[in-house]
């Protein structure tokens, strides 16, 4: 098995990389799952979206990209942010709209951005970061670095027509961009399938980019293709397109509590078979590449990682009122 | 001051979607489309019910596209149907805006008045959700602006209802703005056996006064009211007085409003800068400009994108508090 | 010959028909010439997009089409209202900004309708008419007529984001819409290869939309391709896309006067070896449908029709000033 | 009046181009996208010349796709480079509102300050062309109404040349109007060895006036110094005003002018209602109500979409005539 998930000699990852997928999946999910109990208890204000079920596709892709790589991410996106080396405490202290927060407490949940590891913001436009992440592989290309930019949307997206001018151009220009679309089946409370024509992967492929489907709860898989485009946008061989297959396990929002969309057996099917925390350990373990107690430990470290992150956010003092002035403007 | 006080009491979402349910009884051409609106009956439940009672062809769920949701429903108004699109946010216009303004809009006069556009489009407006700059904005003024479109902001649910009742009549295409905030709240509202709607261009005078004026939109329609019953204790006797419809605007109401108490206040949500303040108090100011004791004040939304945190949020809103400060700056005690 | 004009079923047209489809061919170039020749003359105001080279798309088309079908057109237009029906006169009204236009006169070139024969309006926003039309198509379906909708816009509008999300929606509710693209090989001043990615007919079949490229200078290719989409529309079968390979003569508009980004042998290519009018005269005459003499006489009899229609729209009054605030809001 | 009155002559257009030019030669990450504006150097040829120089890297011709050429551009600004996209007509900016007014307006402020939008948009504004209801519209409103965005509108070759440059140096999202209309005209500019450009924020006095201000913006300025120079064979001795940015609009000169004169009209292309001059008819309003001796008088385009035959176009913007008009009306002589 240890040979299996070396395979491909781009997703050669050693043990510590790999136990550092695991421990970075495990970090979303306690963050995700924290972060909806505060919600509960009203200490998050405003609309929470919950990833967990997803992790693999933030840490596969961003287990790929270097710092200096640029990410945008959605409103489902703090898996995205933390896979992209975003530090707990202050994405809490953002999510209580604190002082330290990344955005100083004027983003929240659906907009957080860190400039330091190219972590160009979340957007609560569905689709609205297409054209903006594809800006930002036109600029590394004009600016001769090999930077790659990758842009995280769901599968609802996929039908808004921003993502065709924008693959457009990013085809006739081989931008170096990565249309990381999510496909976890639904778009708010309506069922992927009844608004979307046709065979997704075709979107990609119609316009002459590399497309691939992939499952999206298996993080090698998930890394091997992220590299794979990578390299052929480093490489100048233009965009790519990755159709992730993945699953949310909550509602659309902290107010979709009932899910009558889908089957309680349809959610049960995703969370026991294909759970990617759980294959992910599975895997490791059965190659021996993580022991039980590395494990153990695994999850005492993100535990402790969460509660000291939610203590800094608690911690962290509102901003100043007279921020609400600030930042309306760049010098 | 029209709105009933007894009675049925409904939610501002219940007197939408008893609306919305009334015409399509009424009339088959009426349909409704937009993002889960169907099998959800809406993110805000405003359309619940209509998916049993009128079946998929008439309430759809369409696909996220909401230029292509625009756009459909405008080509389904030019040939016999009389679609309500909804637009879950208002924030969204941006997106929607040639389909609307270069469009919708101009149908009518482009084609020398032989297509009719009776087209919806229902949206939100309206902040205070901590829901941040992208779902909190208060767009009005940009469709406003536009010649050819009528604009809504019913501020009770007896409003929203008779209000509604008309722009699904009508033959052009109108925007109405839903606050959401204002979905939970109550009012009285006829018995559904009662057939009633609400014209356009008429100003609803909420509270009658002598003292000043406040000019109030969707939203801060109550902001006023409460700001007037505090300034009512203070011996200072505030008329409150909606719009309802930015296009048309009822301007003489509004200008013989201000020429009975001499003083003016405007409040709306959306940004001060190039808002509906800015129009109303023109129109004030040029309109009434010999019976003014004081300057018109404006009080809009902070200009500023809305930020998430609360404690800066808070401060984008006119609040009861600021308008009494500006009452009593304008009256002088 | 004979047996070949006629070969496919749908596209059986008597000689009558066959006349009246180069008539109308010929009704085409002769109002854009002679609105060339006005325009230059200053008789005619603000911009104009001749179609000179493009009549076989729009009269094979609306050939297939009944009076109530609808269509919508672009800042190209002329060719399609009249291959729909428009009467020559009140065009030319609209051009002069005349009274008695379709629009009085509050259109011009780039906005003509006509209600009475299902003409939508030409659109002067590249890719505004595709969603009107695809809800056009819905309303057809919902009030259950066997209606069908055409768009017609140029392989410009093939970047625009409607078309994605219009044929999406086309596509998931199997709307009676025929998708019409006139790929005339640049939009503008740009060739169009060097702005669109991909193979075009993809755009279409990624959304499992029945695709076809058309030869756009033959008109009974047209009219068969067009036939077919109709009989699917029809038939409740969904939308279809077409796209016809064709060539606009002149420049874009008035001010296109060198052409410079496209060759004299290009174009002397295209007008010698593929015109709409000669090859289909030829082919018509070839095969005994049409004498020397019937051909002299269709000519004569458009050059009546033209000059009467510009006389038409010479003698009609200009629009009262207060007109113009008339029919800003409907009754 | 900083415009010269002797030197160079050159239009509207060439110090547009000047402009560009200079600044992607002074700053390599300055670059221009839009459609047809490289090989064919635009379609009023305003980036003539700058392919040959700067080369295809520097200067795309895109695809015909408003939505995304914007969103591009931002995601380049935030990463790096300085983009100057050209919306080739302003109406357009009904495709691109999402992307101007929900992302290139708030990043930085969503943000915290962190990413800046150092980003242009050029666009086109004005009617008179027989462009009819979709080519000719004013929407400078709809960007003035967002914070965050800086809007400028220059109504000469100078202003324009230096307000361009002001804005390709700023760290924010400029949207930048031409009057199509004005491209041939001529103005006296500097020599390209005298480097300038035109801070925001500053009115600039067109004429200097005593009895009444008129405050113009692009095309309306020479309606205004057209209507000034008639106003003063008959003694009446009007001040103009261009704002020349409508954010930051710099109030304290508009009001200072009124207060100064008493009396004012406002003249702007767009739609009046909702529009420009109710913004700034508000604010001398409110700001100058004491030393107000008549309404303030606004003069925007007829609220009606524009009409493509001239008798009727015509009867749409504000005229010289007109504006005498309402000055004697103001000014009661
Ligand atoms: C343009 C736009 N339309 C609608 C919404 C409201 N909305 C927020 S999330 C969402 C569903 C998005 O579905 P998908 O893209 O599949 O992402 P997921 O929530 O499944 O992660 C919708 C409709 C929005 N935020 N932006
Ligand atoms: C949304 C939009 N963008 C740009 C323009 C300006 N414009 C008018 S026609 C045209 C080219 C259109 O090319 P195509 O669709 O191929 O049609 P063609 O002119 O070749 O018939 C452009 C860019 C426009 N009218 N609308
Ligand atoms: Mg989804
Ligand atoms: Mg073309």
């Amino acid at each position: 098995m240890s040979q299996e998930i070396m395979a491909a000699p781009s997703t050669t990852l050693n043990k510590d990389r790999l136990l550092e997928l695991y421990s970075r999946m495990l970090t979303i999910r306690e963050f995700e799952e924290k972060a909806q109990d505060l919600y509960s208890r009203t200490l998050i204000p405003g609309l929470l979206h919950s990833s967990v079920g997803q992790e693999a596709v933030a840490v596969g892709v961003c287990a790929a990209l270097r710092d200096d790589d640029y990410i945008a991410s959605t409103h489902r996106g703090h898996g995205h942010c933390i896979a992209k080396g975003a530090d707990i405490g202050r994405m809490f202290a953002e999510l209580f709209g604190k002082a330290e927060g990344y955005c100083r407490g004027k983003g929240g949940s659906m907009h957080i951005a860190n400039q330091a590891v190219g972590n160009l913001g979340a957007n609560a436009i569905v689709g609205g970061n297409i054209p903006i992440v594809t800006g930002a592989a036109l600029s590394a290309k004009m600016r001769a670095t090999d930077q790659v930019a990758v842009s995280f949307f769901g599968d609802g997206a996929l039908n808004q027509g921003i993502l065709l001018e924008s693959m457009n151009m990013a085809a006739i220009w081989s931008l170096p961009v990565i249309y990381a679309c999510e496909n976890n089946h639904y778009g708010e409370y309506t069922p992927m399938e009844l608004v979307t024509a046709g065979d997704i992967k075709q979107r990609g492929t119609s316009l002459g980019i590399a497309s691939e489907v992939v499952d999206g709860n298996d993080v090698l898989e998930v890394y091997r293709a992220t590299m794979e485009a990578v390299d052929r946008g480093r490489r100048g061989g233009g965009p790519t397109f990755l159709i992730f297959n993945t699953y949310r396990y909550y509602g659309h929002g902290m107010s979709d509590r009932d899910r009558p969309y889908r089957s309680r057996d349809e959610e049960k099917e995703w969370r026991e078979s294909r759970d990617p925390l759980d294959r992910f350990a599975a895997r490791l373990i059965d190659a021996g590449h993580m022991t039980p107690s590395e494990k153990d430990r695994i999850h005492t470290d993100v535990t402790g990682l969460i509660t000291r992150g939610v203590e800094f956010g608690t911690r962290s003092p509102f901003p100043d009122p007279d921020e609400v002035l600030k930042h309306v403007y760049a010098d | 001051m029209s709105t009933p006080t007894e009675g049925r009491e409904i939610t501002f979402a219940q007197a939408i979607n008893e609306a919305m349910h009334e015409e399509m009884q009424r009339d088959p051409s009426v349909f409704v489309l937009g993002e889960d609106v169907a099998a959800a009956g809406g993110v805000y439940k405003l359309t619940r019910g209509l998916l049993d009672a009128f079946g998929p062809e008439r309430v759809r769920d369409t696909p996220i596209s909401e230029a292509g949701i625009t756009g459909l429903a405008l080509g389904a108004a030019m040939t016999g149907m009389r679609p309500i699109a909804e637009i879950m946010f208002g924030d969204f216009l941006g997106l929607v805006m040639d389909q609307i303004a270069n469009q919708a809009a101009k149908v009518h006069y482009m084609s020398g008045g032989t297509f009719n556009v009776p087209l919806v489009i229902r949206t939100t407006m309206g902040a205070g959700r901590r829901a941040a700059a992208q779902h909190s904005q208060s767009l009005c003024a940009w469709v406003a602006h536009i010649p050819g479109l009528k604009v809504v902001l019913p501020s009770t649910p007896y409003d929203a209802k008779g209000l509604l009742k008309t722009a699904i009549r009508d033959n052009n295409p109108v925007i109405f703005f839903e606050d959401k905030m204002m979905y939970q709240k109550k009012g009285f509202v006829p018995d559904p056996s009662v057939e009633y709607a609400i014209p356009f261009g008429k100003a609803d005078v909420k509270r009658t006064g002598t003292d000043i004026t406040i000019i109030a939109t969707s939203s801060m329609v109550q902001v006023a009211l409460d700001a007037a019953e505090e300034l009512a204790r203070e011996g200072i006797d505030a008329e409150v007085i909606d719009p309802q419809t930015l296009t048309p605007l009822d301007e003489a109401s509004l200008i013989d409003s201000v020429k009975k108490t001499s003083r003016c206040i405007v409040v709306d949500e959306g940004y001060q800068r190039f808002g509906a303040t800015a129009e109303i108090a023109a129109v004030i100011g040029e309109n009434a400009f010999y019976h003014l004791d004081a300057p018109v004040h404006r009080m809009g939304a902070m200009d500023v994108p809305i930020p998430f945190s609360p404690i800066l949020e808070d401060q984008t809103i006119p609040n009861p508090t600021a308008v009494i400060k500006a009452a009593h700056t304008l009256v002088g005690r």
